[in-house]
């Protein structure tokens, strides 16, 4: 973990409620896709944990969902300013179980850290098949630039509105897959876990306090232990899981 | 040249600023991120006799200027924090440490104290009555006197080491407690612990954190915290150890004014994970400012 | 079309914002500013038998999201109220007022509330039994459930008009002391008043209040009173007025959600004198945002 | 009184510790000098009063010393910012009163509303003697702004590195006036008084909360009663103050 500033190089709306936005500054303290950030907003007391989609030498993209105070100030945010940034927390996904063939699942706003796991992956051979879920077709993110990495990509809108009508484990039948890998809300994670026919890892989400494993304020039970999910997840085995 | 040293109860620490049980862990975290030993001291995890997983999810919820916590005592037991804890602790931190201890019954508490009055690098007992996240538990400890004078005695029979108690805010007459404290022979008094709050969800319509109420901690809370630091010192003998929003070197100075001998730093922690080091940095610039030399000179100056 | 209004002891008010004692005066110098008709209602200054200047100034301080005051509850007296103030406040207010009475004996909270109880402009009587800033005053009274007790059964007994008891939070335990006002017969409790809270000043190195502690209000004390309507609410039957930190309308929610059946809005008037009139348009938005269509339905709701 | 948005037209240092800000926006709710702004300030809860120094039709000025942390982040503002003032607070000076040769006072940072007045009376066709009084040489404002209005102008320094050394009232020595205004620390306005043998009108500061008659923090004691410093004040007739 660092904390640093980091300058916005830019912030727009890609899907309904959702943005991109691109920082620049220090990315070194990222040791692996499905970490996180926890950033300062001005106003705010404590600081908005996001999930890191795709990083290189000298930026980080993020995309968010608004959806209460801190991502309504952050969709405000314009070009140039600066923000006060903890970068690395977490653990990440572990790639050195993907297999040939990793199933990588992202529902919603858990479709970020699909991207920058994906694109490692392909780089290392793999060949990722990619499942996204969405309330309905205007939620879709990043589908062009899943597709512009050669990986098969299929959606899922509840509404029917685009791919397949349903959630993502009915897009699932009959796959065959290596491992999986997956980030969304609970019951998706469940449903998948469930399904599921390979070992896994599932990333969570948890109101923090501090994130770096400080305050004990987002530990969760787990068949290993308590674990807190800034620091010890937030990706979780499928096999240590208490659902 | 200024000086920052002051002498708690007999351990002369080289300055007054504490990490607060509960936002410093067991220190390793932190000493990842800078030399730890540069604090005065640290005031670990809050510690009970058995393991304990604490409340259920969510246990933060943002606040104005502040949180609200929940976590309910969340530790691995006595046992497991001497055994494994402490020496993790001590590879990091070469100076006395200030030992958090919390519980259910006076028994507990006893039991807790005897067990960490053996650990040779623990300089002080913080003894928690007041947290306010566990239900039938220390708060209620913390909200009489009586029940308050009783703790200390019997945790004070138990260990020579220096005896703090710490206080919770959510009563009507702290410095009634402090005195009963002080009387049963606690060594100091630390205060304030958070004041007891809540934040409901607009959305779902129901209370944020899953336990409901939380304490509240952050700036927001530091004029509670300066008033009640204030009129203990005005009631008690035996040094306060002040906090409550502290989170830059001048909250530490107001503190001081207030009657403080040292400050913890809570909440701020968090935030930034650098502050307590920010804030030791700063306290020289600080003091040259207001002309304090020496920080002793200022404790309870505002009276 | 979302529905604003609630009913308030038998009153039905437009809205449930009511700009909070001691922040509005006795209405006319916002009444240049705004049609104050547009509010529930208002409290206005804090009356007591006899004229009172009240406490040396500075009486006021900044603090983190909100101040202190130490105003001391200056006012001419309920005499000068009742023949010049309310007359004036009647010229630019046409729906029943609420008058807020102390007092530092019984037999003044009698006197005034029996002068007040006459004037008919006058809706609701809210008795403050908890002012932080008097010494030896009203404070006491709203400190222990015996002595809010005996209050409230003395003004009950000289009123007929729908009382409200306003409750101190500096408390150990609110709920004890609600649960005696009801039994007097209280209508309806109102709270929270301040916290009582302090500040230093580095420079001079004294408190900046002269009267040494004031009240904080503001934001920052918004989660404790949400905490305490929380608790009220699943303690007494009458209505409860949510009060503590509202500056906007999703607050107005949020206490509501608690367990209030109107709110008042105290320093936010200061900061910002459009405050009362801004949240009351800016209720039917956010009912709508959260999918409230009678405000009504909402009290109580995160129980 | 009128509550509004200004942009910052310019933010410099012209003295010791003492920044001139040039404000543009609507002026109309000003009345008189002597009257005051009241600024809400990013990261503050209460707004700062800072006395009105000069106006025209689109233009406020004002001159303020940072003393703490709200005028620290005055400061710090820089040309085109934007801030929510309160405008046109306070009674301000009755110039009926100044006879033809009336005298101001100033003593520190109660300099700026004495320029405002002073170049009103100069308009008015009077000749006031102006005495500016400081703790330093380094501490003086807008001596030359003052020259250029032709008026009488004497400069006291308590260390002497300007003008006569001492106070305000060593410079009134033998002066003829027919009436006096004066803003500054408390002591001055006291010996002031004393000193005087022409009625006069002295400003007063005090710590406010709202600034515009609600929250009664800023009472004093009268010998016509109590009065608000913030809405009945700041000005206060020489023969009314109770020192």
């Amino acid at each position: 973990m660092t904390q640093g500033i980091y300058e916005i190089r830019s912030n727009v709306k890609i899907a309904r409620d959702v943005y991109e936005m691109v920082l620049s500054g220090d990315t070194s303290a990222i040791t692996a896709p499905g970490q996180f950030l926890n950033i300062k907003i001005e106003g705010l007391y404590l600081r908005r944990p996001i999930s890191i989609c795709d990083w290189d030498a000298e930026t980080i993209t993020i995309l968010y969902k608004v959806v209460g105070e801190g991502t309504e100030k952050m969709a405000d945010m314009t070009a140039g300013g600066k923000l006060d940034i903890l970068v690395g927390l977490g653990n990440g996904f572990d790639m050195n179980f993907a297999g040939e063939r990793p199933l990588l699942v992202g529902g919603g706003v858990g479709t970020p850290p699909m991207y920058g796991l994906c694109k490692r992956l392909v780089a290392m051979g793999k060949k990722p098949i990619v499942i996204l879920g969405y309330a309905s077709a205007e939620d879709v993110l990043y589908e062009a630039k899943f597709l512009e990495m050669g990986v098969d990509v299929r959606i899922a809108t509840v509404d029917g509105t685009r791919g397949v009508k349903g959630f993502v484990t009915h897009a699932m039948d009959g796959l065959d897959y290596t491992y999986f890998y997956a980030c969304g809300p609970i019951p998706m994670l469940k449903a998948l876990s469930d399904a599921s026919n390979t070992s896994g890892e599932l990333s969570f989400e948890e109101r923090m306090g501090c994130g770096f494993g400080a305050c004990m304020g987002c530990t969760c039970k787990t068949k290993y232990g308590n674990k807190r999910i800034c620091r010890d997840g937030p990706v979780l085995k499928k096999e240590e899981v208490i659902w | 040249m200024v000086n920052t040293k002051v002498n708690l109860c007999g351990i002369e620490i080289d300055n007054p600023v504490i990490p607060a049980s509960g936002t410093f862990g067991f220190g390793y975290e932190f000493a990842e991120l800078y030399d730890i030993n540069c604090l005065g001291t640290f005031s670990f995890k809050g510690t009970t006799k058995d393991p304990r997983f604490g409340n259920p999810t969510p246990r933060i919820a943002e606040c104005p200027e502040g949180m609200l916590n929940a976590v309910g005592l969340q530790n691995p037991g006595v046992e497991a924090v001497i055994s494994e804890e402490i020496p993790k602790l001590q590879k990091v931190f070469h100076k006395p440490v200030m030992a958090n201890v919390s519980g259910f019954s006076k028994e507990e508490y006893v039991y807790t104290c005897e067990k960490i009055d053996a650990v040779d690098s623990v300089g002080w007992i913080e003894v928690n009555i007041s947290c306010p996240n566990v239900h039938g538990g220390g708060m209620s400890f913390g909200t009489s006197a009586e029940a308050a004078g009783e703790i200390t005695k019997a945790v004070r029979a138990v260990t020579k080491k220096p005896l703090i108690i710490k206080l919770s805010p959510n009563v009507t007459d702290i410095v009634s407690i402090a005195k009963a404290c002080e009387a049963e022979g606690a060594d100091a008094v630390s205060l304030i612990n958070t004041l007891m709050g809540m934040r409901i969800d607009l959305r779902r319509k129901k209370p944020i954190i899953a336990n409901k109420t939380g304490g509240y901690s952050g700036p927001a809370i530091k004029p509670v915290a300066i008033r009640m630091v204030y009129q203990v010192y005005d009631a008690v003998k035996i040094p306060i150890v002040g906090m409550g929003g502290i989170a830059t070197a001048e909250d530490v100075l107001e503190m001081m004014l207030a009657g403080a001998t040292a400050v913890e730093v809570g909440a701020a922690n968090l935030v930034n994970p650098f502050a307590s080091r920010d804030i030791i940095h700063d306290l020289p610039r600080v003091m040259e400012k207001y002309g304090v030399k020496n920080l002793t000179d200022i404790i309870g100056a505002a009276h």
